[in-house]
C-alpha cells in the first residue's frame, strides 16, 4: 500500500465545512440503537468546541428508510424534504448537519435532482406550501455530522485525554473504517476524500492516535439494504454480506471498526453475534468480538467519556477488551445501571460471543 | 446453537482461485481446442439437446474455467452427441470430442 | 414511464458488468443487475412485465454501489426503484413472492412515519420479531424508559432529544404531504391487493403477515 | 524556393512526414518539446502484431529523417498569422517564417491514477502497460518477481464516461493481448486473465495474434470490465469483475494487475491549439476538415494534422497518416502559394 498514492485522492476531495451556526437533524436508528452517540455529537459540538448548534422539536424522519424500501413515491420524500430544509430556514440557519447517512445521500441526490429538473423543484415548492404553508428554501451547505467532527478533530485531539494507542505496547490501535455506502458513492465529490478512499473516518482516527488498516472487502455495503433486513425472509442477504466483509478483515486482526452510518454499527455489531451463536466463529481475541463503534462513541472515548455515558452497554459485542487495551477506567459492576444506579437487571449472556 | 430462522447464503461468486489447474492440464492434453473458444454461443444456438433441457456446451467450457465443475458436467448431461455444434463453431473445434473429454476428466467417478 | 429516476439512471448499457461485480445482492441471490438494464433498455413490453411481476427486481438492496462503478454513469439501483414503483402502481408486486413484502413493509415503515414521525420507532421493534437484535436488545426492550433517560435520551419526552414525542401538528403535516404526493393513495393501493390475496388464500390478515414475514423459498438463492 | 513547413511534434507521425516532405525538397523544421526524438514509441519494447522491436521502427524513420533540422527542448511560444505564412517564436528563441505548419502533438497516456478504484499509485502491485514496456526494456521493476497469477484490464480510460474518456483507443486490446503473452514468455508457469468488454482486434493478423494467446499461452479472456482492485493482507490483489457470459460476479487473487491505459489528447498538443484557436471535438482530439475526405487538413488554412492528434492510431495508420499529410502539405504549397496574387481566393476556392 502506498500511503501518498492515497492522500494525493484525498487532496482531490476536500469539501468545505462551514465554522459555525449549524442545523442538526437526528436519524431514527441512531435515536432508535444509538441515543447517546447523538447526545455525545451536541455535548462535543456545543459545550467542548463552543460551536451554535440548533435542534427543533419540529423536525421529523426525512422518510429514507421508508423510500428506500419502496413505501413512499419520491415526491413524497422530497416534499418532507423541502419541510426539513423550510424549518431550517425558518429558524435562520442555512448549514444543514445531518445526523444519518441515508438522509445525507437522499438530501444530496434531492439537491441534485431539483437542479437538473427546475420544474420538479417547482413542483415540490408547490407542495411543501400546500400541506404545510411553509417557505421553500435550500442549504447553503449540506454536511454530514460525521464531516464536522472531522473538521474539528485537531481540536479534539487537542482535548483527548488518551489515544488510540495500546496502553500496554504503547502500539496504534488497528483500526477499520466502514463508511455508509450513501455517504459518497452516489455522488463521491460530496464527501471527504471521494467515494473509493473516503478520508472522513481515517483523518479521525489518524488525528486520535489510530492506525486505519485497509482490508479487500472495505468498500462493501454492510448488508442492511432495507427491506433486506426488515423481512425475516430476506436476512440471509443481510447477514451473509456482513460475513463476507468478516472474512475479509479477519487476518487483518482490526482492535476496533468505526462507523459513521447509523445502521452499520448495528449491523457490524450484531451480525457478528449471529454468526457467533450460529456457527461458532468470532473474529476477535478468544472468542471476543470486534467492537463495530460510531464515531461519535470514538471521539467519546478519547476525550475522557464513560464508556456507560456513551452507552457502550448497548453493543452485544463486549467493549472491555477495548477498554483495556485503551486504558479506559470503567466500573463493570455500573455497566447495566439505569439513571442514578438504579438496577434494572442485565441483559442475558450469550452461549458463544463473550 | 441458536436457530434465528434466517441463516447464511451460498455464495455464487466465481472464484478463480479454485481453478483446479492440474485436472485442467489433463483436459488440454486430451483436447487442445478447450483453450480456443470464444464464447461466441454458435454451439448453444444450435443445440438439439439445449431446446429442451438446460444443454450449453458454451457454458459448459465456461463453468470448467470458473472452477464450476459439477454446473459443466450438468450443462453437458443431456447432450445426445449428435455433432451439430462441431459443423457450426467458427474455431473448428471437434466439440464432441471435447464434450467426452470434459466428461471424462471432470466426473466424480 | 415518467420517473425521474430513470431519466437520471438510464443510458445505454454496453453490458460491462461492473455493476454486477460489486453488487451485495448478485452474490447471494440469483440476481444480475446488468441483465435487468438491458432489459429495461430493450424496450421489450412483454420481458418488462414479466419483470415487473418478478421477484428479481426484489433482490437489490439499494446500497447504490453500483452507481459509482458504471463507465457509463447508468445507476442499476434508480432503475430498480423505478421497476418497483411502477410494479406496485400496477398492482404486479402482489404476484411475486418478494413483492408481496411491500404489503408488510408499507403497513409498518409508513405507519411508522405518521404515527411518531420516524421510520423506527424503538417500541415497534420487538425483540420477538428481532431475536438478531441480541439479547442486550431483549434486556432495553423491557427497559427502554429507563435506559433513553440514562443514555440522554427523551424517548417519548416533551421539546428537542433523541426519540422525543414529535408534535401533533407536525405529524398533520406530514400527513398533508403523504395525502397530495400519492403516498396515502399508495398505502391504500397496496392495502387492498394484499387484502385481495389474503382472502385469495383464506388467510387472516394476521396469517397473511406471518407469511410473508417469513416465507423464503429456495428458488431465491443459489444452489 | 524552398518553403518552409513546421513540424510540431517530433512522434513517429512528425518523424514520418518530415522525411516525406523533406524528399520533396522542402525546408523542414521539426521541434520536440521533450528532450528525445520517438515519442511513445522510444518507451516501448517491442509492438503489435509481429512483435518487431520498437527500437528497430524507430531507427528506421530517425535515419529517414536524417537532414532535418530538428529541435528538441523546445515547444511553440507563440504563432501569429501573416498574409499568408504563419511566424511562429520558438521557446528556444529562434523564430520561423513557415509557409505550412503540420501538428503532430500526438497522444498523452490515460492517467491511470484517476481511475481510483484500481488503486493504480496505491496498491503496490497495479502497473499500466507503458511500466510493462519499460520493465521488457530494462529488465527490472519492483513490482515484478515471478508472478503467479498476471491480469490484465482492458479500457482503462477508453470507453468510460466517468473518466471523461467516451471513445475508445482501439490499440489497446491488441497491446494487452500481445502484453499477455509477453509475460506468458517470460513466466511459463504464470496463469493470464485479460478482462474485456469487446475485443476489438481488427487489424490483419490481430485475430491472430488472438488466437495464438488462447491456444498456445492458455491467456484466459474474461468477458467483463474490472470492477475494483484491493489489496490483500500478502500484498496480492483482490479483483472483481462480472463474468458478463456466465452472469455471475467473478473473484480473482492476482499477483500483477496491468491496466491498459487508452490515449487522450496531448496536453501540449492542447496548448499549440489554443494558441492558435484550433477547433476540437467533444473527444478532445483536433477536429479535421473532412473527417473522410480531407483528415489531414484542419479547419485553418495552412495548418496540417498528423497522427494521434486526430484520434487514436495504430502506429501503422499513423505513419500512413503522416504520408498522407505530406502529400497534403505538398498539394496546398505547390497548387496555392506560388500564385501570390489569386492566393486569397484559391484558398477559398480549396481548402
Amino acid at each position: 500500500m502506498i500511503y501518498e498514492g492515497k492522500q494525493k485522492i484525498w487532496s482531490d476531495y476536500q469539501k468545505e465545512i462551514p465554522d459555525d451556526h449549524y442545523f442538526y437533524v437526528r436519524s431514527c436508528i441512531r435515536q432508535s440503537f444509538f441515543p447517546a452517540s447523538e447526545a455525545t455529537f451536541l455535548d462535543i459540538t456545543r459545550n467542548k468546541l463552543g460551536k451554535d448548534i440548533f435542534e427543533t422539536e419540529h423536525h421529523t424522519t426525512c422518510g429514507g428508510i421508508a423510500y428506500h424500501s419502496d413505501t413512499i413515491p419520491q415526491e413524497t420524500v422530497m416534499t418532507i424534504i423541502a419541510r426539513q430544509f423550510a424549518l431550517m430556514a425558518k429558524n435562520g440557519y442555512e448549514n444543514y448537519v445531518c445526523s444519518c447517512i441515508t438522509s445525507f445521500g437522499l438530501y444530496c441526490e434531492t439537491m441534485e435532482t431539483w437542479r437538473e429538473y427546475p420544474e420538479l423543484e417547482a413542483k415540490i415548492r408547490e407542495n411543501l406550501w400546500k400541506s404545510c404553508k411553509l417557505e421553500f428554501a435550500k442549504p447553503k451547505f449540506l454536511i454530514h455530522a460525521s464531516d464536522l467532527i472531522y473538521k474539528y478533530r485537531n481540536q479534539i485531539a487537542a482535548q483527548a485525554v488518551r489515544k488510540l494507542v495500546n496502553v500496554h505496547t504503547g502500539e496504534p490501535l488497528k483500526v477499520v473504517e466502514h463508511i455508509g455506502c450513501h455517504y459518497s458513492k452516489m455522488f463521491p465529490s460530496k464527501g471527504v476524500g471521494g467515494a473509493e478512499y473516503p478520508y472522513v473516518l481515517v483523518g479521525m482516527v489518524e488525528a486520535w492516535g489510530g492506525e486505519i488498516v485497509d482490508y479487500p472487502e472495505r468498500r462493501h455495503c454492510c448488508g442492511f439494504g432495507f427491506r433486506q433486513y426488515f423481512i425475516k425472509g430476506n436476512r440471509g442477504y443481510s447477514l451473509s454480506n456482513t460475513h463476507k466483509k468478516f472474512e475479509s478483515m479477519e487476518p487483518f486482526k482490526p482492535d476496533l471498526i468505526i462507523t459513521n452510518c447509523p445502521g452499520c454499527p448495528y449491523f457490524l455489531d450484531r451480525w457478528q453475534y449471529v454468526i457467533a451463536e450460529s456457527t461458532g466463529k468470532t473474529y476477535g481475541q478468544d472468542g471476543h468480538g470486534i467492537p463495530a463503534l460510531t464515531y461519535e462513541e470514538v471521539a467519546g472515548l478519547v476525550m475522557g467519556y464513560d464508556p456507560w455515558d456513551l452507552g457502550l452497554q448497548t453493543h452485544q459485542v463486549g467493549v472491555e477488551p477495548l477498554l483495556d487495551k485503551m486504558g479506559v477506567p470503567y466500573d463493570p459492576s455500573k455497566k447495566y445501571l439505569g439513571k442514578n444506579g438504579k438496577d434494572i437487571g442485565e441483559p442475558l449472556p450469550c452461549a458463544c460471543l463473550k | 446453537m441458536v436457530d434465528f430462522g434466517f441463516g447464511l447464503v451460498p455464495s455464487s461468486r466465481i472464484n478463480l482461485d479454485l481453478f483446479d489447474r492440474e485436472k485442467y492440464e489433463k483436459l488440454v492434453a486430451m483436447e487442445p481446442d478447450a483453450k480456443i473458444c470464444m464464447a461466441c454461443g454458435s454451439c448453444t444456438a444450435v443445440c438439439t439437446a439445449g431446446q429442451f433441457t438446460p444443454t450449453s456446451l458454451r457454458e459448459a467450457i465456461e463453468d470448467v474455467f470458473n472452477a464450476k465443475d459439477d454446473k459443466a458436467l450438468e450443462a453437458l448431461k443431456a447432450c445426445q452427441l449428435c455433432g451439430k455444434c462441431s459443423m457450426v463453431c467458427p474455431r473448428g473445434i471437434n466439440t464432441r470430442h471435447l464434450i467426452l473429454s470434459i466428461t471424462k476428466v471432470y466426473s466424480k467417478k | 414511464m415518467k420517473d425521474y429516476r430513470l431519466k437520471e439512471g438510464l443510458n445505454a448499457c454496453i453490458n460491462c458488468g461492473t455493476c454486477t461485480a460489486i453488487c451485495p445482492a448478485a452474490e447471494f441471490y440469483r440476481y444480475d443487475p446488468r441483465r435487468i438494464v438491458d432489459i429495461v433498455q430493450s424496450k421489450d413490453d412483454e420481458e418488462i412485465e414479466k419483470l415487473l411481476k418478478s421477484d428479481t427486481i426484489w433482490y437489490c438492496g439499494e446500497c447504490m454501489s453500483c452507481v459509482t462503478r458504471c463507465p457509463r454513469k447508468n445507476a442499476a439501483g434508480l432503475i430498480i426503484m423505478s421497476l418497483r414503483n411502477l410494479s406496485i402502481e400496477l398492482g404486479y408486486f402482489i404476484e411475486s413472492e418478494k413483492g408481496r413484502q411491500q404489503y408488510l413493509l408499507t403497513k409498518d415503515l409508513c405507519s411508522n412515519v405518521l404515527d411518531y414521525g420516524y421510520c423506527v420507532y424503538p417500541r415497534r421493534f420487538d425483540y420477538a420479531g428481532h431475536p438478531e437484535a441480541g439479547r442486550v436488545w431483549e434486556w432495553e426492550e423491557k427497559h427502554l424508559d429507563d435506559l433513553f433517560e440514562r443514555l440522554g435520551g427523551n424517548l417519548d419526552g416533551k421539546g428537542t432529544g433523541a426519540m422525543r414525542r414529535i408534535p401533533q401538528e407536525d405529524l398533520d403535516q406530514l400527513k398533508a404531504i403523504f395525502d397530495i404526493t400519492g403516498a396515502t393513495a399508495r398505502m391504500e393501493n397496496v392495502r387492498k391487493a394484499g387484502e385481495k390475496k389474503a382472502a385469495e388464500w383464506g388467510l387472516t390478515e394476521e396469517e397473511f403477515i406471518a407469511k410473508i414475514y417469513t416465507d423464503s423459498d429456495p428458488k431465491h438463492l443459489n444452489h | 524556393m524552398k518553403n518552409n513547413i513546421l513540424i510540431i511534434g517530433g512522434g513517429p507521425a512528425g518523424l514520418e512526414a518530415s522525411a516525406q516532405l523533406q524528399r520533396m525538397g522542402y525546408n523542414v523544421i521539426l521541434i520536440e518539446k521533450s528532450p528525445k526524438l520517438g515519442g511513445h514509441l522510444a518507451k516501448w519494447d517491442r509492438l503489435f502484431p509481429d512483435s518487431v522491436q520498437a527500437e528497430e521502427v524507430l531507427g528506421r524513420l530517425l535515419k529517414g529523417a536524417e537532414g532535418v533540422k530538428c529541435f528538441t527542448d523546445t515547444d511553440v511560444r507563440a504563432i501569429n498569422r501573416l498574409d499568408k505564412s504563419y511566424n511562429v517564436r520558438l521557446t528556444n528563441g529562434i523564430t520561423v517564417l513557415s509557409d505550412a505548419v503540420l501538428v503532430a502533438s500526438g497522444f498523452d497516456l490515460f492517467d491511470a491514477v484517476k481511475k481510483e478504484e484500481y488503486g493504480y499509485g496505491i496498491y503496490d502491485q497495479v502497473m499500466t502497460n507503458a511500466d510493462l514496456e519499460a520493465y521488457f526494456k530494462s529488465g527490472s521493476d519492483r513490482r515484478i518477481e515471478k508472478p503467479g497469477k498476471i491480469g490484465f484490464a482492458h479500457c482503462v480510460g477508453s470507453r468510460d464516461e466517468k473518466s471523461g474518456c467516451r471513445s475508445c483507443s482501439k490499440v489497446c486490446c491488441a497491446t494487452a493481448v500481445k502484453q499477455a503473452i509477453e509475460m506468458k514468455q517470460a513466466f511459463p508457469d504464470a496463469e493470464v486473465f485479460c478482462f474485456y468488454m469487446d475485443l476489438r482486434l481488427f487489424g490483419r493478423h490481430y485475430e491472430d495474434i488472438y488466437l495464438k494467446a488462447q491456444k498456445e499461452y492458455g491467456v484466459r479472456f474474461i468477458r467483463g470490465r474490472v470492477a475494483e482492485v484491493s489489496e490483500n493482507y500478502d500484498g496480492t490483489l483482490l479483483v472483481k469483475a462480472e463474468d458478463t457470459v456466465a452472469g455471475k460476479p467473478l473473484k480473482v487473487t492476482l499477483d500483477l494487475l496491468v491496466l491498459m491505459a487508452g490515449m487522450r489528447p496531448s496536453a501540449s498538443g492542447k496548448a499549440i491549439g489554443d494558441l492558435l484557436e484550433m477547433s476540437v471535438e467533444e473527444d478532445g482530439y483536433f477536429a479535421v476538415r473532412s473527417g473522410i475526405a480531407a483528415g489531414q487538413r484542419s479547419p485553418i488554412p495552412g495548418i496540417f494534422l498528423a497522427g494521434a492528434a486526430t484520434g487514436p492510431k495504430t502506429l501503422p495508420e499513423t505513419l500512413a497518416d503522416a504520408r498522407a499529410a505530406a502529400m497534403e502539405v505538398d498539394r496546398y504549397l505547390t497548387e496555392i502559394f506560388p500564385d501570390a496574387k489569386n492566393y486569397k481566393q484559391l484558398v477559398r476556392e480549396r481548402w
